[in-house]
Order: structure tokens, then C-alpha cells, then sequence
């Protein structure tokens, strides 16, 4: 088992680092290039989601990521102090967002359901957002090389 | 002008934004290779073993050489 | 203004880790491939005496290292809960190790004065260190070239 979080200021230049800190701690898993581009999407679209409409980009606010990898089992969590979510389920919904002005797909979460075997949303409005996202790396790559 | 970029490649001088580059075209080249190769997609360790390089590093260099086109242009172009 | 930090296990699996986190956030400064040679390096070294020398690789501990980047201005920060040092003097003359028998070259702290323009060293024995260094990029790789 091993554990790192990862903390920034809700800038969208830091989305690259975000993706890159937690793709090269669970590199250490030997992941397919596959599920290493699925789960870098996947901390992309989450990290957007924290700025982007949990923080409304306020730069001066934190996201919390943190990520534990036990043998082939990826856990990842992305946490912001923002707006927070009403109706999740209208949320987790294919093409629903709340910013189409933005241009925004209304996809992130439908990608990351896609991607991920597992994930969990909770959020308390005017308190902020949790997601949590779990993988398990295919056996080829995990134990097979 | 070929000399003279490998003399600041080599000098270290050169600007990040710039050597990542070709470190991820590497990265990418050896990628379709192990792919041909094995026929599966490599993984990480794989392609890191090749390079010479550690897998953060590998994962460093593919991600990078993105960001870092978009710093380029902005400074340079 | 952008600033980030990180923690993780204190295992040595990690030092890539985190040597790359800090390549990637102040990658963004662009600063030339020599530059970011030394950060790492300096990272490298400092997160592994945290781990070999503050906690004595008990791998149930925590690393911390934040860095904050504004305009050519880096500055890092490792922090560890472990040991401490008893005498800060001595630990930074070059060639000084308290673990000969692990091989350890006694360059570290010396290393890290080297690449950076500033090192700042506090501890308190049975509370931990916290190593500051800082380094302001150079104006050629900042605006020439
Ligand atoms: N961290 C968050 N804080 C507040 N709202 C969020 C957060 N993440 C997602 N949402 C809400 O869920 C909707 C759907 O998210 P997503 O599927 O990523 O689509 P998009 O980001 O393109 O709008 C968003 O439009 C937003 O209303
Ligand atoms: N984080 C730390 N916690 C406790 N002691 C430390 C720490 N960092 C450095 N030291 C002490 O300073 C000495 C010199 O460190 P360094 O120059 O890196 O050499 P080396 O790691 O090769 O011993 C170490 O041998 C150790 O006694
Ligand atoms: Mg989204
Ligand atoms: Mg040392």
C-alpha cells in the first residue's frame, strides 16, 4: 500500500501538473500506456470540474487530490471547498451541464463512469464536492509482463 | 544551425519547453514499437526500460511536451 | 503566484515521485533543461534524507514537500516529523554523514547549496526538519532565447 495528496491553487495551468503527479505515482503499478491515458482523462476532467465550477475559478482556493494504490487497485479523490452540487443525479446525467455558455460537453462524468470501475460523488451545497474513483488494473499489465 | 542546436541541446541551455519534445516523440516512436512488437500495448515499465528512463519520467515526457508546446508558442512564436 | 504541495509515504519508491511532481509544476516557469536538472536533483536529495535520515525508512510516515513559484522565483519546502538534527553545522560540512555505513557520500546539503541561491535548515531533534531552498531562474532562461 502506498498514499500521496497532492494539493494547488485552482488555476487551470495546474491541471497538467495534477495529471502528471498522479499518473507518475501510480506508474509504479506498471499500468498499461491504455490505462494511463484513461486515468490522467479522468484527473482532467475531474480537476476542471473542481475549478471550473466548484471554485467558479477563484484562484485563491485549494483542490485536494489524493491517490492509494494497493497491489493492481487504483483509489483516487478529488476534493474542493466550492459551490458544491444540488442534484447529483441530474449531474451524472450524459450531455447535462450547468455551463453551456462555457461550452462545456456535459461529458466529464460520463467519461470518468467510462474509464473507471467505480464512482462515488458526494457534495453538500455552499460546502464543497468529494469524488471518489476507483480502477482496478487489468491482470496482464498488473502481474503478467 | 543544426550544429549550433545541438550545441545548446547538449550544453543543457536549452529551454524546457523546447528538449521535452523530442524526449515525447521518443517516448511515442517507442510506444508504436513495443505495440508492433508484442502486440498489446506496452506498459509504462516497458517503455521506460527502453528509454532508459524511469516510468515518472516516461509519464513526465508524454505529458509535458503538451503543456509546455503551448508555453513555447506564447514565448518564442 | 502558483503554489502546490505534496505528501506521501516515506518510501523510497516515492523519490521519483516526487521529483517529478516538482519537475512538472515548475515546469511551467520554463526554465532550461540544466535548471530543471538541478531542482530535481536537489529534490531528490532532500526527500530521500528525510526519508533514510529523518524517519529511517518507516514507511508509515509522511514526507511533505510544497513549492511555490512566482515570476522566476522558485521555492521549495521538505518537511519531515522525524529524528531531527542535533547540529545543523555539522551536518552541512560537505563529506559529513552520520549513516557511513549506508554508503551515503555526505554531499547532500552541499549539493543542494550548490544548485540553489538560498538553503535554510531548521529542526528540532525528536520533532523534525524543514529545508527551505529557493532559486531565482536566469534572466536569459526567463526571457532570451
Ligand atoms: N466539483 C464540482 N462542483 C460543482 N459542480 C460540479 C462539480 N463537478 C461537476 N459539477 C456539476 O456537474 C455537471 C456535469 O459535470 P460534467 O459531466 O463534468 O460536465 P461539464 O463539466 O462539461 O459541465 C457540471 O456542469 C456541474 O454542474
Ligand atoms: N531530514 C533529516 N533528518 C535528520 N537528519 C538529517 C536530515 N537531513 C540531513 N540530515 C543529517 O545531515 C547529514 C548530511 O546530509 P547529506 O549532506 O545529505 O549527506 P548524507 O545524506 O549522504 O549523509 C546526514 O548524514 C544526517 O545526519
Ligand atoms: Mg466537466
Ligand atoms: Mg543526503
Amino acid at each position: 500500500m502506498n498514499r500521496m495528496s497532492i494539493s494547488f491553487s485552482a488555476k487551470s495551468e495546474n491541471e497538467s501538473f495534477a495529471r502528471v503527479a498522479v499518473a507518475a505515482f501510480v506508474s509504479q503499478l506498471d499500468p498499461s500506456m491504455n490505462e494511463l491515458t484513461e486515468i490522467k482523462t479522468v484527473v482532467s476532467e475531474a480537476v476542471t470540474n473542481a475549478i471550473i465550477h466548484g471554485y467558479e475559478e477563484n484562484a485563491e482556493s485549494i483542490v485536494y487530490v489524493s491517490c492509494e494504490i494497493d497491489e493492481g487497485n487504483i483509489s483516487i479523490t478529488v476534493e474542493d471547498e466550492g459551490v458544491g452540487i444540488a442534484n447529483i443525479e441530474e449531474a451524472r446525467q450524459p450531455l447535462y451541464t450547468s455551463k453551456p455558455e462555457l461550452e462545456r460537453s456535459g461529458m466529464g462524468l460520463t467519461i470518468m463512469e467510462n474509464f473507471m470501475d467505480h464512482v462515488e460523488i458526494s457534495s453538500v451545497v455552499g460546502e464543497g464536492t468529494r469524488l471518489m474513483v476507483m480502477k482496478k488494473l487489468s491482470k496482464a499489465s498488473a502481474f503478467c509482463q | 544551425i543544426g550544429e549550433i542546436q545541438r550545441f545548446l541541446r547538449d550544453d543543457g541551455a536549452v529551454k524546457v519547453s523546447r528538449s521535452i519534445k523530442e524526449l515525447s516523440n521518443q517516448v511515442r516512436k517507442t510506444s508504436e514499437q513495443l505495440m508492433k512488437e508484442l502486440g498489446r500495448v506496452p506498459t509504462v515499465k516497458e517503455i521506460a526500460s527502453f528509454l532508459e528512463l524511469s516510468p515518472e519520467e516516461v509519464v513526465f515526457a508524454q505529458d509535458a511536451s503538451r503543456q509546455l508546446a503551448s508555453i513555447h508558442e506564447t514565448i518564442y512564436e
